[in-house]
């Protein structure tokens, strides 16, 4: 349902929209069944002259129960484990596993500004040839990333909706995490964690560029902060 | 309607029977305490750590336990009393539990806490630990040295999370 | 004020005010729990917090336990002769815990103020930010306490509403339990 | 009988009172009641005002807003967070808990009035206190709060962070206050409803809605204690400038977080418990049918308020927990969809064999199952951990929240109050106009509302001011949406005045009421309408359970619960 609205930029962006799908497949049905039966009884049941409601003793509603209450029970459980299980497999994927990367990107985040730290020409950080930059990511497309997120003031969140990723920055921590990404274009990087008055001013742009693209970057790159040329 | 016909003689016939003891079955609980209070004091003086925390705390466990019982007559009170304070405990527990892994440890996975972590250096601390602390500081130190090495925009690498 | 017939019923078989208490306490414990929790989190992933912890006065705490001990003594003392319909008596042991209160303050104030003049303030680091106000929280209890306790004494000297006396009782017993417990977490624990 | 003779002298005492001591110094329940009721609707109204000058900011961003003025991110962020705030701890807790609490637990259970009727005044008026402490953070030097209603640190806890140096200390001092004010109340209900309750009434006599407060007020003292502890560590950085969350100073901002989120998810339970109470209520009395499987509706609502307790971090999954946690909480949140669900089918299996009458009360009710369930399904998605990390903290979360937070402090609400409004006021409201407040309503909520789930799911993120600095997100399609979502709140709150004259007009022109004009069977209808102080001329004896409606060999369709054949 998700790929309608924003395109899939990352390597695991089509797993997070799977199970967007499971969900969407197991709370429609529940969704439209409580919904219909419960428009059905308003309408089969509403007052009419001369017909007394019925009156349901004990042993009539324990056995109308194992239908109504007992048989959904099994079914939601049901459809929870499957849930569950699709959940935990898409967040294992992206949250908890660290696939081998390519290159790191370190990534801080202050009022109301993003700092990108690239590796440069020779795809290690900390080095002479570090790029960094102020609210622009380059990134080549098909590479595998590790970011490195960090906070300076108070707590902010890295969020790229294109590759359905999302992390909170926390001031005094470092969290890593990872994406490849699969669509070459510009795309947002926003602020999702409320970080005072001008967290509504706090965008960033993500370049996706193709490996040749990406080294005339590296070259020649823009709008840096810091940048030794050799 | 008087308010005194609710004092202690008023009790409905349903309610728990309150033991009353006598003053010096008080007292003799209050002399135990006070033993207790003095081992909890002198334990820690033989600078053993087991022994302390022994003392310490399981004495404190007593102590908790005799007042529980003896003072607040948790013995004759209705059991759903009981396990009101006991579930309300087990709550701080399960908070304790769910939210150590955060902020007890100092790291996990894809995520280091890296001032909390220099906040253990040595240096900051102006006199010496106990001995138990001896091998901690020393691990806080190498901690310090690569993040001393690490630059200066704020944001140290460090790799704990692929230890795990 | 003349009570409901409401606060006369007992459907649970507990007294309507020592019910009250009891929930009073349940709630306390979650209070104490998640500030006794937060220090305990800390505590354990800062050992240096050892060091900061070894500048608390032991003996001043080890005396103020004592004294709530004491006073818990007295209290459930009180909480007997009210039993017994002996109002003078339980109002005057209620007074003995009120002493009890006002020693452990005086003592807590003179602590405070050396721990102060040595330059530990609230603000001076992790382990003293959580000594202040976990003791600052249980002393504004035993100040509760305390001036609670002054007006049940009072009722009781007249012999009216004599079960209050168990009611503060408890209450005062739970204020020591804390105690019992930050005892060993701030001053013992080095 | 000693009881009877008590209470004669208790009416007695009451006959010469001054203005102030009858509608401010009270101390009868039903007073102090309307006292949070009303207190409630105002502070409601001070809600929808925030929203709709946020809503114009959103739909026409930049230009002044009728009302108010131009809106900056400073004005934006106190809004939104006031907002949140207002309406759930100033408006759901006092209205659905508080004053409904108030009015039916003593007259529900049968008995004269609360346990601790003076600590039940001191409850008002500490909450009365911390309104007027939240309203004073407006005045001060540097504006209102605008950290968010969850109030993370580092930012809520500097100024130099949030540029607003007082409204932060006062706005968590006015929470504190107001917990305090619950913690009393809340005391208050449940011993009054352990303890008082009328001779031969039983567990499961016990009217769902006096359970589901009660149980709401348990949840509430024992989630809210690390949060009252949080709020002085943080007033302390605030004020003091001790470190607890500050990362520099030893202090760890993450441990906020699980302190406000152990409190946070419980309260949502706490506000839709007594929500629910009054759903059972009516939809059994509308549909003149027992409560199907009451034991089944008390043990899925014990459930939840137990599981309440183990998902808390599920506010978290992406906020900086250690992720393997994420795991933990994801499972025990989507198995809390089970006594969500059960509860639900309980409710639309009452209906099954009913003789369903269509009064106000029963619409709004039925209106809180349907829009309910959109709030329950949508859940999934976010206590789904893998898709949280897309949602988490777009409008799909704000959505969401809103599709059971309305149905709760909102269509709850205007449920109970009008069902118990002959009751409280001894006059009816107008019906017709009342069918047209609840139809307009429903279906400016809905319009508002619908278009965020689509903004949601297209990665429009919350608490953004403008968004012309996204360009993903600055597109004409999603302004059209949040045009669309502005427009329909216009409209739904253009007819809340609708409902408010009658409101007033009703209470003094209105129909008279019967004593049980729904012919009801629980106790508080067999007290004269309005009930008088002590409510019972003779305190009432209880010989069966409350839903016994429509029971054969009976001329009457209903059998109230102290009627002795």
């Amino acid at each position: 349902m998700l790929e309608h609205y924003m395109i899939q930029g990352s390597s695991y962006a089509s797993h997070i929209d799977g199970l967007v799908w499971v969900v969407l497949l197991i709370t429609t049905f529940w969704f439209l069944l409580a919904e219909g039966m419960f428009f059905y009884l308003l309408w089969r049941y509403r007052e009419q002259p001369g017909k007394k409601a019925l009156y349901i003793n004990d042993d009539l509603e324990h056995a109308i129960k194992y239908k109504w209450v007992e048989i959904p029970h099994r079914l939601i459980l049901i459809c929870d484990v499957a849930v569950i299980l699709g959940a935990v497999s898409v967040w294992s994927e992206v949250k908890l596993s660290m696939p081998v990367t390519d290159e790191t990107v370190r990534i801080t985040a202050q009022q109301w500004a993003w700092t990108f730290r690239h590796a440069g020409a020779d795809g290690e950080l900390d080095t002479a040839d570090d790029i960094v930059t102020v609210d622009d990511l380059h990134v080549q497309l098909g590479k595998t990333y590790k970011f490195e997120l960090a906070a300076k003031d108070v707590l902010h969140s890295f969020s790229v909706p294109v590759f359905r990723l999302k992390q909170d920055a926390i001031p005094g921590r470092v969290i890593s995490g990872w994406f490849k990404p699969t669509q070459a274009g510009e795309f947002d990087v926003q602020c999702a964690e409320i970080c005072g008055i001008g967290h509504g001013i706090m965008p960033a742009r993500l370049y996706v560029e193709t490996p040749e693209a990406h080294a005339e970057w590296i070259a020649h790159p823009t709008h840096y902060l810091a940048y030794k040329n050799k | 309607m008087s308010s005194h016909t609710e004092s202690h003689g008023a009790h409905s016939p349903n309610e728990a029977p309150h033991a009353t003891h006598e003053d010096a079955h008080y007292i003799k609980i209050w002399a135990i305490l006070v033993a207790l209070l003095v081992v909890s004091v002198t334990g820690p003086m033989l600078e053993i750590r087991v022994v302390t925390l022994l003392t310490a705390f399981g004495i404190a466990v007593v102590k908790a336990f005799l007042v529980a019982k003896h003072f607040m007559h948790l013995d004759t009170e209705k059991k759903f009393v009981v396990q009101l304070l006991v579930v309300c405990l087990g709550l701080v527990f399960l908070f304790f539990m769910a939210t150590s892994p955060d902020i007890m440890k100092h790291f996990g996975m894809n995520w280091v806490n890296e001032s909390a972590k220099n906040a253990n250096i040595p240096e900051k601390i102006v006199h010496h630990g106990g001995v138990e602390g001896a091998a901690e500081h020393a691990e806080g130190a190498a901690e310090h040295a690569e993040g001393a090495a690490a630059p200066a925009e704020g944001a140290p690498a460090h790799p704990a999370g692929e230890a795990h | 004020m003349v009570k409901p017939i409401a606060t006369l019923r007992s459907a649970t078989g507990v007294p309507t005010g020592r019910l009250a208490v009891w929930w009073v306490i349940a709630s306390e414990i979650v209070i104490f729990g998640g500030l006794l929790g937060a220090y305990l989190l800390h505590r354990l992933g800062h050992p240096e917090w050892a060091t900061y912890a070894s500048h608390t006065n032991t003996w001043a705490g080890a005396f103020n336990t004592l004294v709530l001990l004491s006073s818990s003594l007295s209290a459930v003392l009180a909480h007997n002769a009210a039993e017994k319909g002996n109002g003078a008596r339980a109002a005057n042991l209620l007074l003995v815990t009120c002493v009890g209160a006002l020693t452990f303050l005086v003592v807590k104030g003179f602590e405070w103020t050396h721990e102060i003049q040595e330059g530990f303030t609230i603000t001076a680091n992790g382990f003293w930010s959580f000594y202040y106000c976990a003791a600052g929280l249980h002393g504004l209890h035993v100040i509760a306490g305390a001036i609670i306790m002054l007006f049940v004494a009072a009722d009781a000297r007249k012999n009216q509403e004599l079960q209050r006396v168990e009611l503060i009782g408890i209450y005062w017993h739970f204020v020591d339990l804390v105690w019992i417990f930050l005892f060993p977490l701030l001053y013992i624990a080095k | 009988m000693a009881e009877s003779h008590a209470h004669d002298a208790h009416a007695h005492d009451h006959h010469e009172e001054g203005w102030f001591k009858k509608y401010f110094w009270s101390t009868d329940h039903k007073m102090i009641a309307k006292q949070y009721l009303l207190t409630g609707m105002l502070l409601g109204a001070v809600g929808a005002y925030f929203a709709y000058v946020f809503r114009m900011q959103l739909a026409f961003p930049n230009k002044p807003v009728p009302g108010y003025g131009l809106v900056t991110g400073a004005d934006y962020n106190a809004l939104i967070t006031n907002h949140g705030a207002v309406m759930i701890f100033w408006v759901a807790m006092p209205v659905l808990i508080a004053a409904f609490g108030n009015f039916l637990i003593p007259l529900m259970i049968g008995c004269d009035d609360m346990v601790f009727p003076r600590l039940n005044r001191l409850s008002y008026q500490i909450f009365l206190v911390s309104a007027i402490v939240l309203g004073a953070s407006f005045l001060v030097e540097g504006g209102a709060f605008g950290g968010a209603w969850t109030a993370y640190p580092p930012l809520s806890a500097k100024a130099e962070y949030n540029l607003t140096p007082l409204g932060p200390s006062l706005w968590l001092i006015a929470v504190a206050l107001e917990f305090v004010a619950f913690l009393l109340g809340g005391i208050n209900f449940v011993t009054t409803a352990m303890n008082s309750r009328a001779p031969g009434m039983k567990a499961f006599d016990i009217p769902m809605a006096v359970w589901m407060i009660v149980i709401a007020s348990i949840l509430f003292m024992a989630s809210v204690g690390p949060l009252i502890a949080g709020a002085f560590m943080l007033l302390f950085d605030q004020l003091l400038g001790t470190g607890f969350f500050d990362p520099d100073r030893g202090g760890d901002p993450v441990l906020w977080q699980h302190l406000f989120w152990f409190f946070g998810h419980p309260e949502v339970y706490v506000v839709l418990l007594p929500a629910l109470g009054f759903v059972a209520e009516i939809i059994t009395t509308f549909s003149r049918k027992k409560l199907f499987a009451y034991k089944t509706v008390l043990y899925t609502t014990i459930g939840t308020g137990v599981l309440s307790f183990f998902v808390w971090a599920h506010h978290q999954f992406i906020a900086g927990i250690d992720p393997r946690m994420a795991n933990v909480f994801t499972v025990t949140t989507v198995l809390i969809s089970i006594p969500i669900a059960e509860m639900c089918f309980v409710y639309i299996a009452t209906l099954y064999g009913g003789s369903i009458r269509f009064a106000v009360p029963m619409l709004w009710a039925l209106a809180f199952i349907a829009e309910f369930l959109v709030g329950g399904v949508t859940g999934i998605y976010l206590g789904a951990s893998g898709a949280d990390i897309y949602f988490h903290d777009t409008y799909f979360v704000v959505a969401h929240f809103h599709y059971t937070f309305f149905p709760i402090a909102i269509i709850g609400t205007f449920s109970g109050v009008t069902y118990w409004y002959p009751k409280m006021f001894g006059r009816h409201m107008n019906e017709l106009w009342n069918k047209v407040h609840f139809w307009i309503t429903i279906v400016g909520f809905n319009g508002i509302f619908i278009p965020l789930f689509m903004l949601g799911a297209s990665g429009d993120h919350r608490r953004i001011f403008d968004y012309s600095n996204f360009p993903e997100l600055a597109t004409p399609e999603l302004q059209q949406l949040r045009v669309f979502a502005t427009v329909s709140l216009l409209v739904m709150l253009a007819i809340q005045p609708v409902f408010l004259i009658n409101f007033f007009y009703s209470m003094f022109k209105g129909k008279k009421a019967e004593a049980n004009p729904w012919n009801a069977n629980t106790l508080e209808w067999q007290c004269p309408s309005p009930p008088p102080h002590g409510n019972f001329a003779v305190l009432p004896e209880v010989y069966r359970g409350p839903y016994e409606f429509s029971a054969p060999d009976r001329a009457d369709d209903f059998w109230p619960q102290n009627s002795p054949t």
